[in-house]
């Protein structure tokens, strides 16, 4: 929005620059911290400072953490659960994003009576802290025959998914006009039929911006993961905690930063090749300007 | 094709706003008919309910001789454009025009038949593969249109289809529907908040304020015999004049007496036109003078065509505020009685801001109001 | 049939331990399920064991222990092992303090696996050495020792400051400050006497003291990163269990030689347990009851006691395991632990969980807390101490 | 359109029979909104409400490992009035999420609107404010406490550096351990809140900043005066946000500080956490999370009332 | 209050496309200057870099006597007015107007009997504490026009400030603000494609097209003498009607020939006229004959209206297509040579569509055009 081309050079453009360049240097300095050490050896990180360059990188601490460290009595690194935790955030971020995407089509474009209360309760449904579910949610897993099962996890992160994605999305139909749903139907389209010809086409920027919030929630839960997970269908961030945590043994940190790098590949890949939709779809819809 | 009736249909919208009153129209298969007023008063909620987008609080619809209160917009054989065009911004225009054939199950080679006829008709077979956002603002305009016949559905409905596209575009575009709608005589309702849109498109025009139809009536029964002032003021461009003054009686006939300049200037009635405003005869008081602007003209040009009856606008000289040139005439701005006057005249005859003019008063249109109830005396 | 096993030994020499748990279970045609959970004190691992049972699909086993295996048995879930008990004659082989433990209303609901002993002092005899320093008995000496030690620029005192930890050594002082008897009247059966009383206040002064040996990055280190001061020479001492050994031995030292165990100063007659064991879910299903017999029986076995043992740093809970293979520390833990369970000063460590239940335990560890992370004084901490124990 | 060629259409087709019954059309019109929307509407009735009533239930009762359901009155609220621990708690939330609050939306704000300056790598800078959202403080965690360790991180590489009396040993001081929650809370959530800023402020209509350009007004005036007050209703959503991350920081907290030194980092999410699920005091912890839930609502109902309004009176 | 004069201003965008290819307007002190043209055509691009909020490509501004190409917008004095009238929506109407001048130091004293001033002359005191949010959109133009006049400039400049009302109300603000510049005799600048506006408002127009200035001139010039067939199509409502045909010598003068209705039509030049067009002296083969529609109109009417100089209009026979009533007068569209023409013709005279009708066309004004360069032929 700066008008001109004229600041360019100014003493204030060069402030601008510099804090912005510092501010960069503080969100990269974890990341910096966590890819040197893990190429450190640990004879190394022992006996130098943690902010040093590396001095001889090495890439086993990174084989170890993928394919054989120990998270109990497997040695198997976290290769495992990484597909664990696809199995369970690929589905769960598809269903919930889908359902999310109807309702926010029917709260923006099929009001009735009272769906405006509805929205705002539903929406309460963001707010509820997570521990305050794991007792009676685990009941009720455990009579649907669904706990400790990839299955269980995907519909926790439905239910408790579902309301942030019907926010973005109503609030993202908001802005598609009511015209168009008013023409489709005399054009003959039903519910489902606008849903799908009319409004899912546009739906783009929307759909990325709740993939990458549902995923990024999803794949980083580490409570409904614990709790729900069993045995079978442990999410990569309780085996990246077992790895992590230790209470009578040896800390190996270079195994730990580059398994937590491992484990954050997927959401940091997401954020550096679709960001730009996310703000994108910031912009189309979620914020009114 | 059909004819539509709405019978005392009213709207109350959920949050218990009465938004219609009562509302009775009534037109013949093949009519147009135009719904103007200004904003929110109801249009477009009304036409809404012809299409079955709205639900009726009360009072019945009859498409043809159906009643199509419960009948749901798919099966009420319409269709509508609207004023943003609300084309599918992800389809091709040809897409957009063949959805509705598409849903109805129209066979693919039928539809691709009817969609190049239509578009050859609208001269836009080669935009049909782009998508809206690639249209210009007439162009989608078009598009629309093209969408509501390709179905050629018993009735079209219209939303202010032209308030989005510029002033020269709006005068092309609206020729185009009128021709239209006089190749295929498709039974029409067209809302519009511009009275030249009315005046020039429509069989009928219902003039709406309020949730109210104020009146009823030809293009030009409305133009020249306003039921009250707020349609008297509400058609024609510019607006009507509105004088205050007193009837008077003036050589054989009555004349309209008002102050100007000091002194009191008797505008004389035409006896012809006199018997047309009978209301006339027996009012005491102050009443309202209405006249339009093309019969406040420069003397010149008001002489020369005079009308056959022998009657001569009565001549005043007035001091011009400021003049406007349209081109083909002159707009000269007056103050009147201290009101301001609207004059349209021959831009030869135009004066100067500040000098003074004489202008003809051609009383033989006029009309008179009751200045508490607001309605035409006739 | 498959056993499910839910722990927290998820870490180098302990997941290991397991894994011959494992083994030895396969041998036996039994399937292993591993639910590992770590992180804190086991509290990710308690949430998860609270929803399985809650879930209606208990574990087959899960690494609680001491008062916590009464507080599941009050809730009806525990199953019964008497029959593994008869079988591998638990009973002859057991301390009595520790099957007791074991039992809930005098069953037997849980196997134990190993001891740990907390009241060890660590010690790096290099830095003593360099600082003139000798290993001190009594705190007399040990604040003398730590004064040298402070006095050649090196930590006197390695410390992680992390509620459990700071739990440690207030349990290793209050044993050596007031002896066998003072500690179970004060923290086992929690009297309010005991509590407030002088001993508890000095111990608490004896505790402000230690604090100020401690360097003042300590908040929220790691216990390990602790033992690695002492072993890089960076500090002399540490209050830390016998599980420290396993990072000594990892970084190839020797005992006796490169680092000492000895026992925390004032408690050489006196053995903090701490105990692990496996207690049992009831489970549905003769195949899976049999598994869980079977488990048992392999936990208990001497084979498994000494490899998981070994690996761990800890000695077998049971009586009857060679002790060939054992280390020094280790045999000087054995030797402690028969002779005071004689002397009666074998007690429970209460900052592992094996004195009093949780929510008391857990009252008491945030007075402890707080007192070594403020300017509490001792006379305050009593008081809270007193009120933290009538926690409900 | 040419007027002079009328080719006259007839379409052949002619719909005039509907496909569907008009009476099940215009009851599927009615039915199926409400239809798709019932299953979230009743999974929320459950997993929210009803589970919002199970805790309230519990806290009501005398539960300690397991749910109990025998009603016991308002004595696990007393108990926890008295205890110390969880005013800590709720002190550290409310220092936590006053500053938190605070420097997201002034360091979010600042970045969005210097990025908005035409920055030549603005893509770049955007992804790398950006990505602590996409890691888990199980990830970031343990490189924020080194970082923010005396004897290993910042205050003792700018010792190095030769600044000797430089001190940042915030994580070990009990005074200060929650600002450096409020730190790494920043780090993680101000790039998210840059994020909604700019995209508010590429919402804002051009030609007003260039009326106060010819008004007279400098850039920062431009800003502070008539760009940054219409992103009102951006603000709104940031503080909602925000506002539901500090109250549920768990992570967070946990991977830092875990409440420590002692307890003085405490914050209410860790108290009901352990009390509930370590210690076998699930009517306390019950107690702790209604709490919670009613913070939640006090800062939401006025939240979302203002928003709401403001929408009404707005455009 | 300053003259206005650009020189050789080009504005090339850092994309490279050339939106202004050398423009040179000079206006005086205290004259209405309207740019006019089609979307896109870079009006805005100018306006802005007058107002200095663009920097120049190459060329010259001056205001008044001085070269303000380097001189902040702040500091050039002027006000302006947006088509979204980019009042800030944060403010109240009081804080917007008074916003300039607080940044100007204006003690507060001051800025209130300015506010007060201001809002009295346009009416809208009452409206001084509302938001913008809280207004209408006539109401909004008049605050943006307050927030311009309040700081009492040099030079005003508008962009399109009356595209986002409706007819109506664009009507009535258009003579306010004509007004407005009679009181204030400020130098205004006035972006618009309307040519209504343009020819209302304007003391001089431009008329714009891809980055050229097409015609620059007084109103009627542009009018009456539009330099080529963009101008003379672009300026008048409805367009003037082109016709293509011959030159013939006819009589004593010369006449324009074009088939109709299947035979030759020959529409005589008035001599008058004829020595104003002298390029058409010397034209062979086809030219193209520009009449605008109140030019052409019915026969009866244009009979009364006879010009004094004895020259009567051709009557020709045509078939009605469709006809617009407007109240004063009727459209009517017909087809000659097979192109469409408009007429105004009397509302009384208008045929029926379908019908025919004597239409007269009076070639006292007509303008001819080169068909190749589209020039006027002067
Ligand atoms: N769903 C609704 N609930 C309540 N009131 C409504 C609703 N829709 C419209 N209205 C109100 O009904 C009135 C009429 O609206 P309508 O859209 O019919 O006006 P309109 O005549 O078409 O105006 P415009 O020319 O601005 O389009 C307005 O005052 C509007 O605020
Ligand atoms: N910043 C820019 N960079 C490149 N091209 C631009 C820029 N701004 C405008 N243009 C282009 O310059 C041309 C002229 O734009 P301008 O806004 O001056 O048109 P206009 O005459 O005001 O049209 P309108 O009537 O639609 O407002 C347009 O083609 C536009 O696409
Ligand atoms: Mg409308
Ligand atoms: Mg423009």
């Amino acid at each position: 929005m700066g008008t001109d081309s004229k600041f360019t050079f100014s003493p204030g453009r060069i402030f601008i620059y510099a804090l912005l360049i510092f501010c960069a240097l503080y969100y990269l300095a974890p990341l910096y911290v966590m890819l040197t050490t893990s190429v450190k050896s640990l004879d190394e990180i022992r006996s130098g400072n943690l902010l040093d360059f590396p001095r001889h990188p090495t890439f086993d601490a990174w084989q170890k953490a993928w394919g054989g460290a120990c998270t109990g009595v497997r040695c198997d690194g976290l290769s495992p659960y990484f597909w664990n935790s696809v199995k369970m955030a690929v589905p769960a971020v598809l269903i919930s994003t889908l359902i999310g995407s109807l309702n926010g089509y029917v709260l923006a474009h099929w009001k009735f009576k009272r769906s405006e209360i509805i929205f705002t309760a539903l929406m309460v449904g963001c707010f509820i802290p997570f521990q305050v579910v794991i007792l009676p949610m685990a009941r009720l897993l455990g009579l649907a025959e669904l706990a400790n099962t990839t299955m269980g996890l995907v519909f926790v992160h439905v239910v408790y998914g579902v309301a942030f994605t019907t926010l973005f999305f109503r609030n993202y139909y908001i802005s598609v006009p009511d015209e168009l749903v008013k023409a489709a139907r005399i054009d003959g389209a039903g519910f489902f039929r606008i849903y799908r010809s009319v409004i899912l086409p546009l739906s783009l920027p929307i759909f990325m911006v709740c993939f990458i919030w549902q995923f990024t929630q999803i794949w980083n839960d580490f409570l409904f993961g614990v709790v729900f997970g069993g045995t079978d269908a442990q999410p990569v961030t309780v085996a990246l905690n077992n790895l992590v945590n230790t209470s009578t043994g040896v800390t190996e940190y270079n195994v730990n930063m580059a398994a937590a790098i491992i484990a954050a590949l997927p959401t940091l890949g997401l954020y550096l090749l679709a960001g730009k939709y996310f703000v994108r779809g910031l912009t189309a819809g979620a914020v009114k300007g | 094709m059909a004819s539509l009736s709405i019978r005392g249909v009213r709207k109350v919208y959920p949050n218990g706003a009465e938004i219609l009153k009562g509302i009775n129209l009534e037109i013949k298969d093949g009519e147009f008919l135009i719904l103007v007023g200004g904003s929110g008063c109801g249009k477009s909620t009304l036409l809404n309910m012809i299409a079955g987008l709205e639900p009726i609080s009360e009072g019945d619809i009859y498409i043809g001789d159906k009643c199509v209160n419960d009948v749901p917009p798919k099966s009420r054989d319409i269709a509508m454009v609207f004023q943003s065009y609300a084309l599918y911004p992800t389809m091709t225009v040809r897409e957009n025009i063949s959805f509705g054939l598409g849903i109805r199950k129209v066979p693919a080679a039928e539809q691709k038949k009817i969609v190049d006829r239509v578009a050859e008709t609208l001269q836009m077979t080669h935009l049909l593969d782009r998508k809206p956002a690639h249209l210009s603002g007439g162009q989608r305009q078009r598009v629309a249109m093209g969408r509501a016949i390709a179905r050629n559905p018993s009735l079209f409905l219209f939303d202010e289809p032209l308030s989005n596209l510029d002033a020269k575009l709006r005068v092309e575009m609206r020729a185009e529907i009128k021709l239209m709608h006089q190749r295929l005589k498709t039974t029409t309702v067209y809302v519009t908040h511009d009275q030249v849109e009315a005046m020039t498109l429509g069989d009928k025009i219902a003039v709406m304020k309020d949730g109210v139809v104020q009146q009823f009536g030809s293009p030009q029964e409305i133009y020249d015999r306003p039921a009250n002032m707020f349609v008297a003021g509400f058609i024609g461009s510019p607006s009507m004049n509105f004088l205050r003054g007193k009837l008077q009686t003036h050589q054989d006939g009555l004349g309209f007496a008002v102050e100007h300049a000091g002194k009191q200037t008797v505008l004389p009635i035409p006896t012809s036109h006199l018997q047309a405003v009978k209301g006339l005869r027996n009012k005491d008081g102050d009443i309202i003078l209405g006249i339009r602007p093309e019969h406040v003209t420069d003397a010149e040009s008001a002489r020369r065509s005079e009308s056959a009856n022998g009657y001569h606008p009565t001549e005043v000289d007035c001091v011009i505020d400021l003049t406007e040139p349209t081109g083909p005439d002159t707009l000269v701005f007056s103050s009147f009685n201290g009101e301001r006057i609207t004059c349209r005249t021959h831009p030869r005859a135009a004066a100067k801001p500040g000098q003074a003019m004489r202008l003809a008063f051609d009383l033989s249109k006029a009309v008179f109001f009751d200045p508490e109830t607001e309605q035409s005396l006739l | 049939a498959e056993v499910e096993v839910l722990h927290y030994w998820t870490s180098g020499g302990e997941a290991k331990s397991v894994a011959e748990l494992k083994k030895m279970m396969e041998a036996k045609g039994v399937a292993w399920k591993d639910f590992a959970v770590a992180g804190g004190a086991g509290e990710n691992a308690m949430t998860a064991l609270k929803a399985r049972v809650i879930a209606g699909s208990a574990p087959t086993a899960a690494l609680i222990k001491g008062p916590s295996i009464q507080e599941w048995g009050n809730e009806g879930v525990l199953a019964n092992i008497d029959a593994a008990a008869a079988e591998g004659k638990w009973d002859a082989s057991l301390p009595p303090m520790l099957a007791n433990i074991m039992k809930y209303k005098g069953h037997y609901v849980a196997a134990p696996v190993n001891v740990h002993r907390v009241n060890w002092l660590w010690v790096n005899p290099e830095v003593l050495k360099k600082s003139g320093a000798k290993v001190p008995t009594n705190f007399a000496e040990f604040f003398d020792a730590a004064d040298k030690i402070k006095k050649a620029g090196y930590v006197a005192i390695a410390h992680g400051g992390q509620p459990w930890q700071d739990a440690t050594v207030f349990e290793s002082v209050a044993l050596g400050v007031g002896g066998a008897d003072f500690y179970k009247k004060a923290i086992v059966q929690l009297d309010q006497a005991s509590l407030t009383g002088p001993t508890m206040i000095k111990t608490f002064d004896t505790l402000a003291k230690i604090k100020t040996y401690i360097d003042k990055d300590s908040a929220g280190r790691d216990w390990n990163l602790a033992t690695a001061m002492v072993i890089n020479g960076k500090a002399g001492m540490q209050f830390m269990g016998d599980w420290a050994k396993g990072e000594f031995t990892a970084a190839g030292k020797q005992p006796g030689k490169d680092f000492l165990c000895v026992a925390a100063p004032g408690t050489e007659k006196s053995f903090t347990f701490n105990v692990d064991s496996l207690t049992m879910f009831a489970v549905k299903g003769a195949d899976a009851q049999k598994a869980q017999l079977t488990l048992a029986g392999a936990v208990m076995s001497p084979e498994f006691q000494e490899v998981f043992n070994l690996n761990k740093g800890s000695i077998p809970a049971r009586a009857g395991v060679s002790r060939a293979k054992f280390d020094s520390c280790a045999l000087k833990s054995m030797d402690d632990m028969d002779a005071s369970s004689k002397a009666g000063s074998f007690v429970p460590s209460f900052a592992h969980g094996m004195a009093i239940d949780s929510a008391k335990a857990g009252a008491i560890q945030d007075v402890i807390a707080k007192f070594m992370n403020s300017n509490m004084t001792s006379q305050a901490a009593v008081q809270a101490l007193a009120k933290a124990a009538k926690t409900k | 359109m040419s007027v002079t060629s009328p080719s006259e259409i007839k379409i052949p087709y002619s719909p005039k029979k509907a496909s569907m019954p008009n009476r099940l059309q215009a009851f599927a019109d009615v039915w199926l909104p409400r239809l798709v929307l019932s299953p979230t509407v009743f999974a929320s009735l459950l997993f929210v409400y009803g589970f919002i009533a199970f805790t309230a239930y519990l806290s009501l009762t005398d539960s300690r490992l397991m749910p109990n359901y025998e009603l016991t009155g308002f004595g696990q609220y007393q108990a926890l009035f008295e205890l110390d621990r969880w005013w800590v708690s709720a002190a550290n939330l409310g220092i936590f999420g006053g500053l938190f609050i605070l420097f997201c939306l002034v360091v979010g704000l600042l970045m969005a609107v210097f990025l908005d300056q035409k920055i030549r790598m603005e893509g770049a800078l955007r992804a790398i404010y950006l990505y602590p959202m996409a890691l888990s403080f199980i990830v970031t965690g343990v490189a924020w406490k080194w970082i923010l360790n005396p004897g290993l991180g910042l205050e003792k590489m700018v010792r190095e550096w030769g600044f000797p009396d430089f001190s940042m040993d915030w994580l070990v001081n009990s005074d200060m351990a929650i600002y450096t929650v409020v730190i790494a809370g920043v780090w993680q959530s101000s790039g998210f809140v840059m994020a909604l800023f700019l995209a508010g402020l590429r919402g804002v209509d051009d030609s007003i900043i260039k009326a106060a350009m010819v008004d007279g007004a400098s850039l920062p005036t431009i800003y502070r005066r008539i760009v940054i007050p219409a992103l009102r209703p951006v603000f709104f959503s940031v503080l909602l946000v925000l506002s539901h991350i500090a109250i549920k920081s768990f992570d967070l907290v946990m991977a830092l500080t875990a409440g420590g030194p002692g307890t003085s980092s405490d914050v209410p999410a860790i108290f009901m956490y352990q009390f509930s699920f370590t210690r076998g005091q699930l009517g306390l912890g019950a107690a702790s999370a209604m709490m919670m839930l009613m913070t939640v609502l006090a800062v939401l109902v006025p939240l979302i009332y203002l928003e709401s309004k403001e929408a009404k009176h707005g455009h």
